[in-house]
This record gives C-alpha cells, structure tokens and sequence, in this order.
C-alpha cells in the first residue's frame, strides 16, 4: 500500500495522455483530458494523506487531533475549477469545429500545416 | 486506531477502482457511452476522496462529475448529432 | 510601496469584470475610455514599480500572512528589477494592443477587451508570484484567456482548429506541470519558491524526485514558451488569431514561459546543479529552436505565421541566454525580450494594417500592393533590422550580452549559430517586405506552399491610429539598444535575480538587500565580435532574402542542386508541422521524456 | 504523421515517462507518513486565528485567498470565452429552439420539486462551507444545477429570467468584482491585499471568519451565474436580444 496510491495516479496520467494523442473525437478528446487532470488530484490527495489523520474540520474535535494536510485538498479544489472551465472551452471549440467542418475528428480539422 | 484499520481496505479498493476507472473511459470511444462511463469514474473519485479525509474536494468532484461535466458533454453531443442528423436528411 | 504589485493584477481583473458585467448597460465610448484606462494605470503603476524595486525586492504577502521562523504560509509576490521590468512591457504592449483594436474590432468587443484584461493580469501576476501553485492559477488564467481570443474569428475554421491545438496541448503541458507541483511538495512540504529552494540546498545531492519535478515543471514552462519540440502550436495559433491579439500573444505571453523557468532555476534547482547540467540542456535546446524556427519562418508566405515563427526564433536565442547561466546571458535576455516584445507586437500591427487595406496577409497575394504606403513600410523594414539584431538596433544589445557570456563560457560556437537563427527568421521577413511594399521578386514559389484563406475585415478602420500605434511600437523597439544606462540596469538587474541567498533573506526573513552600486548611464560598450556578427548577420540577411525573392532566376546548376539538398528535409519539416493535435501532444510527451532522460544522465552520472 | 507513425512515437514516449513517474515515486515518502510543514501548521493556526472551523476553506479564502481569486476568474474568462467563441451557433440555434417542452404535469412537479430541493442543498453548501464540507464552488455548482432542472423538466419559460444576460451578466461581474473589491477595501486601510480585517466572531458559526465570509458568498454568486451562463450557452438557451432578430432576418 505504501506506493500504489502514486503508482495509480501516474498510470492515470499515462492513460489519460495515451487517450488525448490518440483520440478521433474531439469531445472523447475533451473527456480524456479531465481524466489525465484527474491524476493531479490524486496524487496531492494521497500524498497529503496522513495515518490516523483526520479530516481538516475541526467541528467538535480538539486543536491538535492528527489531521491530513489541509493545503492540498484546497490545491485539488481549484485544480478541480480549472477543469471545468478548460472542459467548457474545448467542447465550444469541438462545436465551432463541427460546424464548419462537419467532422469532430482532430485529425481531420488540420486546415493549415506546414 | 479502528479508524485507520477499517480505512485501508476501503483505500486500496478505491484506488484499484479509479485504477480500473480510468483506461475504461479513455478505451469508450463512443463519446453517449464514454459519458455515462466518464461518470461512474467521477463517482469512484469521490468515494477515493471521501476515505482519504478528503470531504471538500470530494463534495466539488461530486458536484463537476454529476452537473457540471454530464450537462455540458451531452448538450455538445446532442448538438453535434442533431446536426448530422439534418445534414443527413438534406442530402 | 509594497502596495504596488498586488495592483497590477488587481486593476485588469476589476477592469475585466466591470466590463463584461456593465456590457449591457454603459455606452460604447465610455467602456473603451474605461478598458484602455484600466491597462495605461497597469503601466503606468508598473513603470514607478520598477523605479522602486532598483533598491530592494517589493514583497507583498497577500492577506498580510508573513512566514514565521523562515516558514511562509501565504502567497507572495517578490518584485525585483527584472520582474518589473517584464510587467512594465506586457502592461505597454496590452495597451497598445488595446488602442489598436478601439477600431480593429467591433463585433463582440466587449467579451474582446475583458479577455485581453484577463490576460494581463494573469501575466503580471505570472511575472511577480513567489509561489508554486500560484505560478500556476496564473499560467491557467492566462491560458482560459488566450485559447478564447486566439478562436476569435469563429466563421473560419483556421482560427477555431489553431485555439483546439493550442488549448490542449498547451493543457497537456500544465497537466504536468501540476504534477511537478505535487511531486516538490511532497519533497518540500511548501510552495513557496524561496522555501522550496532552501530545503532543496541543505541535502546535497538530487534524488530521483527533484530530477523528475524539475523535468515536469521546466517543459510546462517551454509549452508554453513554444520551444521545439514543444513548439507545434504557437505557429497554427497565432497565423490566425486577430493581429492585436497576435501582438500579445507573440511579443509577450510566449515569452512568460521563460521567465518561469529563469524564476525556477535560480530560485530553486541552481542548488542541486552541479556543473552545468541544467543549463547545457537549456543552451541545446535553445539553440535547435533558433535554427529550426528560423528555417521554418523563412519557409512562410502568411506574414503571421512567418511572425510567429519569427518569435519561436528568438524565444530560442532567449532560451540559450538563459541557459548560459551567467548574469551577462540572463541579462541579454532580458534586453532582447525587451525589443523583441515591442517590435514584434509592431510588426504584428503592420500586419493587421495590411490585412485591413487588402483583406489578405500572404506574401504573395500582397505583392507589390504595399506601394506607396510609406509609413507601414518604413515600420516594416526598421522592425526586420531590429529584430536581426544590426549594430545598435533593436536586439542588437541583448545579442551582444549573450555572445559575451557565451565567450566567457568557453563555448564561442554558440554565436554564429543564434546569429544564423535570428538572419533567417530575419531575412524571410525582409523578402517579404521587399515584395509587398516595393513589388520586388517572383510572383510565386511552389517551395512556401499554398495561400491560406481569409476573410477581409468587416468593418471601416480608423486607419491613421492603426498605422500610428504600429510605428510607436516598432520605434520604442529599435531604440531599446540606444537606451542610455540600459545595459548597465539589465546586468544589475540579472544579477540580483541570480542572488539566490539574497532572495531568500529577504523574502522569508525580510532582511533587506545590500543597496545598488551607482550605475552609469551610458550605452554599454559593444564587442568587436558582436559588431562582426551583427553587420555579417545584417549582410547576409539581405543577400538571403534576395534569393528568397528571386530564387526561380538562380542559375539551373544551383537551382537544381538547392532543390536535391534542401527539397527532402524542407518536406520532412512541413510534414512534421502538421497541424494534428495528437501529433503535437505526442512530441510533448516524447521531448519530456528526452529532457527528462538528459537531466538523469548528466546529473547523476557526471 | 499518419496513426502508425504516432503510435510508434508515441509508445516509447509514453515509457519514458513513466520511466520518470517511476523514478520519482521512489523518492516520494511512503503513503501516510507525509510530514511537510505547511498544512500541519495551517491545521494548527486558522482555526484560533480565523475561528473558522473548515481549515481549507480557511485556507482558499483566506491564507491562499489570491489563488482562489484567480480561480473565479478562471471560470469567468471561461464563460466569456464560451460566449465568444459559440456566437454563431447562437444565430444557427433560433431554429430549434421552441420544441422542447415535456408536456407530462407530473413529471413536471416532480421537477419542480426537485429544484427547491436543490436550491436548499445548494444554499446550505455556500452558507456552512467554512464550518463543515462545502462552499462557495460546489454549492454554485449545485444551486446552478437545480435551477437547470427547471429547463430540463420542461417548463423552460420558468428559466427564462435566469438565461437573461442582462441579470447574468452583471451578477457575475458583481460575484468575480467583488472578490476584488475586498482585497482592495484591504489595500485602501493599509493593510496587504485581502486582508482579513472584519471581527472573527465564535468559531463555528456562521458569524465566524471574517472577510472569509464575504470571499465566500462573491464566490458563491459568480460560480452560480457562471455555471448558469456555461450551460445556457451550451443548452442553446442564451439568446442576446439584439441576435433574435437577426438570427430571424
């Protein structure tokens, strides 16, 4: 257990960027996308983890009860944010593509190479 | 001590679910099913987050995966299909 | 005057809200008074920061959270000399840029302007944070802001295919950035970049970790920097975005990458470089993008592609001054930043300038239609001069640094091939010129590929501006060698970014700085060797673009030669730009790896 | 490059860096026993600082509040990106646009009973976000959600003053503006930007944090209009005045 939670989140990484260079669709593209993202969450999250730690809410629990690090699920939740909104920017774009091209495959969007 | 007991099973199989998770999204290649796949990736994120004491980060990744990601992909699918639907029909 | 750096965020981002949010509701003029004051306070604000920060780093701690005992717990902007002078140009060149489009854009100008806002912000936050994740939120910022405008013009499908391309592998690159971010505070336990570089320095060998981190984070910097092979992007995206947009797109946002990673190397990784590992790979790497994206440009006939290779080209000579590792190279960069900026955000506006008197900007189908049009002519040609670097033009000084600190390297090679890079972007944009404004040369070449389509400007431009905006540019650009007492401040200014304990007192103990010598003001004393390179290069940059622009009436002999030397790999390069997205994100991977796999090996083997 | 060529490129790309992800989980301390400095001393100073309970809202809104305010305008510029980029698909969308309505009532009420529902737990997400789970983002993430259930349940008329760029627009402004306008209310009396200068109130209320709990609520109201504007724009609803009778012409 002591390094599969790192292990994980590179392999999602790996798959993640397999899926976005090989993709045909640009909104499987997009998805794909998140998932490669959703690697960094994981990995801050478990390497913020700490044994016995608690949650980072202190509700009814006393100042100094063993918690896990606080500061990377506040970098997750703004990881998580800017997903959203690069997500929204690639499907407008899949869209305007679709539009003027009729396909949504990137492969064949390519007007001007060289 | 029971806590952190019970929470390593429940850890590793999280993590061999969003393991598990991941290529099955990017492998759909149909973006309809990829969607629905891409959801119960995100709902194994959330349970993955929850044992990791992680409830805010989990309460955002719930809220993006089951209303932000599903409405604006399948609103971009419908559109595209809608479209190729009436291409289709005008040839 | 610590109150400074958080305003130069702060005003465009307010500047941006208001004008999206009160679109419907205040009238045309009064929200272009409002959008252009916005950005001419940002500069204005940052002009007087870079007086101030002569003396001493400006550090402003964000919600007043001090570090305690050497720990930092906020977020930080550390404003020295050279970070100041960064914002200065952005925050000049968004105002040109934003003056130039008054009459430039109508349709959707408001969204148009609230972006450009976004994105000075976003730039000068980049150029002061002290802080890994905050580098971050700003490269993102940026970014969000950069893909919408670069699709602008949705009624093509150029435009839309260069924002795809750039907005995922540009992701792509952040992505890994962010896992860097994870992996150094693992290591670390803080973001803070002075922090992080302390703990690094007490153990004195770099693990495997540091190694990877660094990897990561260092080629999030060069996608966005545009550094071959992480360079496929930049020419799809800025060929087609609107001319302003291209202006700062290309004179400045590429250019952020590398003051991220000069703010990486200095601040964190100098401490585990043993010899000049790091550095040699920069050098390298700099040094294939200069040739390589000068040979590119000088394959172009679209002005704005042959543009945005222009500005690859010289991100690369700007890669290698970095990579030299001295306070003469990092100064050279910085000086050639500065001209590189204002001229190219220049003749991105002659281009515009052309784009709405003909409604084309290819070289060929300009061809002689430029005539008479002294003024964007003139702009043209002073802009090519000064950005291949003639005596006392332009990037002449910055050239001049880098060749120094090269010499002093012991690596003399170095020069003749930036000098060559910079001549062949150089030259292609001098044959361009030379058949647009005077109707020199053939009419085609089948070798420059075909025209792109594009669409003619919708509406009536208030020429005069656009035409004065352009030369205001390329002037202040082409005198930045001349400046008097420049040099002088862009070497102190190095030298301070280079003081790696200093930073550090003074930003987690808030020790103060040693106060700077008087400086001279003078014009830095240029070497013989520069002059020889800078008047050859100028040479050979107008016999180049002759035989660009008559190479069809070359003897058969030497044609036919050219043809069998140059004809395989030329193709080879067109193909390998292929405007495929997957490609592009392929090579991100595969140069990471090779960066990543050369740092190993030269760090734990040497 | 064709596929094939890709795939061979891209294969030992890939190894590499996994080589490189490998080589760095090796350093990275054993899972659990992290020890950095940061987070085990923000869990000891916010809560008597800032008596906020929720250490990492504390920490978004407060200790790292600059990072979230980048992170609105993150979203925002996305929404005006999204506007920008999808106006020609506003004038192609005029056609389709007056076909959808369920006509079954209950579904219909079902749906509209969901939304108050919704709206609720969204409410309770912003208001309680820096006591216990929840806050600004995901509340406006799910209050924009069930305000769409209105569309998606059929009854599309009822959304129509929530797609009103005239209302959305300027909330958003109002949300994302605000965040700034506290940072510079800050600025203004002396202190560093987005200063915590109101009274902390008893930890573990809703009176408890200080400026925390306006950065809250702003974030709160641009996320909202924001996600709103996001999925109108998506779900072919947004129809500037000025464009329906163009797109009509």
């Amino acid at each position: 257990m002591s390094y599969l939670p790192y292990i994980v989140a590179a392999w999602i990484c790996l798959v993640g960027i397999a899926g976005i260079a090989t993709s045909r669709n640009l909104i499987h593209l997009a998805v794909c996308l998140t998932v490669a993202q959703s690697s960094s969450y994981v990995l801050l999250l478990s390497v913020g983890f700490v044994k016995h730690g608690r949650a980072p809410i202190f509700l009814g629990t006393k100042l100094g009860t063993p918690a896990v690090d606080p500061v990377v699920q506040a970098l997750t939740l703004t990881d998580v944010v800017v997903s959203v909104a690069v997500i929204g920017l690639i499907l407008a774009l899949a869209l305007d593509a679709h539009r003027l091209s009729g396909t949504v495959d990137p492969d064949h969007i390519a007007d001007v190479s060289g | 001590m029971t806590l952190a007991a019970t929470l390593v099973p429940l850890q590793a199989v999280s993590f061999a679910l969003v393991a598990l998770g991941a290529p099955l999204v990017v492998l759909t290649r149909d973006p309809l099913r990829q969607a629905l796949v891409n959801g119960v990736y995100g709902v194994s994120l959330v349970c993955l987050f929850v044992v990791l004491q992680a409830p805010d980060p989990a309460l955002s990744m719930l809220a993006v995966s089951g209303i932000g990601y599903p409405l604006v992909i399948l609103a971009a699918i419908a559109r595209v299909r809608a479209r190729d639907r009436r291409k289709e029909d005008d040839s | 005057m610590t109150w400074i750096p958080p305003l130069l965020v702060a005003i465009p981002l307010f500047g941006a809200a208001i004008t999206a949010g009160l679109d419907h509701v205040t009238p045309e003029p009064l929200q272009d008074a409002m959008v252009v004051a916005a950005a001419t306070a940002t500069t204005a604000l940052a002009f007087l920061l870079l007086w101030r920060a002569e003396d001493h780093e400006v550090v402003h701690w964000f919600g007043g959270w001090q570090p305690r005992h050497g720990i930092a717990l906020g977020i930080d902007f550390a404003v020295g000399p050279l970070a100041a002078g960064m914002c200065a140009v952005i925050a000049l060149v968004v105002t040109l840029a934003l003056v130039y489009s008054l009459t430039f854009m109508k349709e959707a100008a408001r969204l148009f302007d609230a972006l450009m806002l976004v994105a000075l912000g976003a730039m000068c936050g980049f150029a002061m944070s002290g802080d890994l994740f905050n580098l971050f939120v700003w490269l993102e910022l940026m970014g969000v802001a950069a893909y919408a405008l670069t699709g602008f013009l949705v009624e093509r499908l150029g435009p839309v295919q260069g924002a795809i391309n750039f907005a995922i592998t540009n992701s792509v690159g952040s992505y890994l950035f962010a896992i860097g971010i994870a992996l150094l505070y693992a290591r670390t336990g803080t973001l803070n970049l002075a922090q992080i570089g302390q703990t690094l320095a007490r153990s004195s060998h770099a693990g495997g970790l540091v190694i990877v981190a660094m990897t990561l984070l260092l080629c999030g910097f060069l996608v966005k920097g545009a550094v071959v092979p992480f360079h496929l992007w930049a020419a799809d995206a800025y060929a087609v975005a609107p001319a302003p947009v291209c202006a700062v797109l290309g004179g400045v946002m590429t250019d952020i990458g590398l003051i991220g990673v000069a703010r990486m190397y200095w601040t964190v990784f100098a401490a585990i470089d043993h010899g000049h590992a790091i550095g040699d790979v920069l050098l390298w790497l700099g040094m294939v993008t200069a040739l390589l994206a000068g040979t590119m440009a000088f394959l172009q006939r679209h002005l704005k592609r042959m543009l945005a290779y222009s500005v690859v080209c010289h991100i690369g000579v700007m890669l290698a001054g970095i990579g030299l590792l001295s306070a003469a190279g990092l100064a050279g960069t910085e000086l050639m930043f500065l001209a590189h900026a204002l001229l190219t955000a220049g003749l991105f506006f002659v281009a515009g300038v052309l784009h709405a008197d003909h409604g084309v900007i290819d070289e060929f189908r300009l061809r002689g239609r430029g005539r008479g049009c002294w003024a964007p002519a003139a702009a043209w040609l002073v802009g090519t001069i000064g950005l291949v670097g003639a005596p006392f033009a332009g990037v002449f000084l910055g050239h001049d640094l880098i060749d120094e600190a090269a010499t002093a390297l012991g690596r003399p090679w170095v020069l003749p091939l930036l000098w060559l890079g910079t001549a062949l972007s150089g030259a292609a944009l001098l044959r361009a010129g030379a058949r647009i404004f005077l109707g020199w040369g053939d009419e085609d070449d089948p070798l420059l590929g075909k025209a792109m389509e594009e669409d003619p400007l919708e509406r009536d431009v208030l020429r005069p501006l656009l035409v004065a905006v352009s030369v205001v540019a390329v002037a202040a650009g082409v005198a930045i060698s001349v400046v008097p007492g420049l040099g002088q401040r862009a070497e102190y200014a190095a030298d301070r970014f280079r003081d790696r304990s200093a930073y550090v007192a003074q930003v987690l103990h808030g020790r103060p700085m040693k106060p700077p010598p008087a400086l001279p003001v003078s014009i830095l004393h240029a070497s013989v060797a520069s002059l020889l390179y800078g008047g050859g290069a100028t040479l050979f940059v107008l016999g180049l673009a002759l035989v660009g622009l008559y190479r069809r009436r070359l003897p058969r002999l030497v044609a036919a030669t050219g043809e069998r030397v140059l004809g395989p790999p030329v193709r080879v390069l067109h193909a390998v730009h292929s405007g495929v997205v997957g490609d592009y994100v392929t090579w991100v991977v595969v140069g990471t790896a090779v960066t990543g796999a050369a740092w190993a090996l030269l760090l734990r083997g040497g | 490059m064709s596929r094939r060529v890709r795939m061979l490129v891209l294969g030992p790309g890939l190894l590499g860096l996994g080589a490189l992800f490998a080589w760095a989980i090796a350093g990275l301390p054993a899972f659990g026993h992290y020890r950095g400095p940061y987070g085990y001393v923000l869990n000891r100073l916010v809560v008597p600082l800032r008596h906020t309970t929720n250490v990492v809202m504390g920490t978004n809104f407060d200790v790292r509040g600059v990072d979230t305010m980048g992170e609105e305008f993150i979203l925002y510029a996305a929404v005006v990106g999204v506007t920008l980029l999808l106006r020609d698909e506003s004038n192609a969308r005029h056609v389709e646009r007056h076909t959808r309505r369920l006509r079954n009532e209950t579904v219909r009420l079902a749906g509209v009973a969901m939304v108050g529902g919704g709206l609720l737990v969204g409410l309770w997400l912003m208001a309680f976000g820096y006591i216990t789970p929840g806050g600004g983002f995901q509340g406006g993430v799910v209050a924009a959600g069930a305000v769409l259930l209105l569309y998606l349940a059929g009854s599309h008329r009822d959304y129509s003053p929530f797609r009103d760029a005239h209302v959305l627009d300027p909330l958003e402004g109002v949300g994302a503006g605000g965040y700034v306008v506290v940072g510079l209310a800050a600025l203004a009396s002396g202190s560093a930007f987005l200063t915590n200068l109101f009274g902390r109130g008893t930890t573990g209320t809703l009176l408890s944090g200080g400026s925390i709990v306006i950065l809250n609520w702003a974030a709160a109201i641009a996320v909202t209009c924001a996600m709103l504007l996001l999925f109108a724009e998506f779900l072919e609803t947004y129809v500037e005045p000025l464009e329906t009778e163009e797109a009509g012409a």
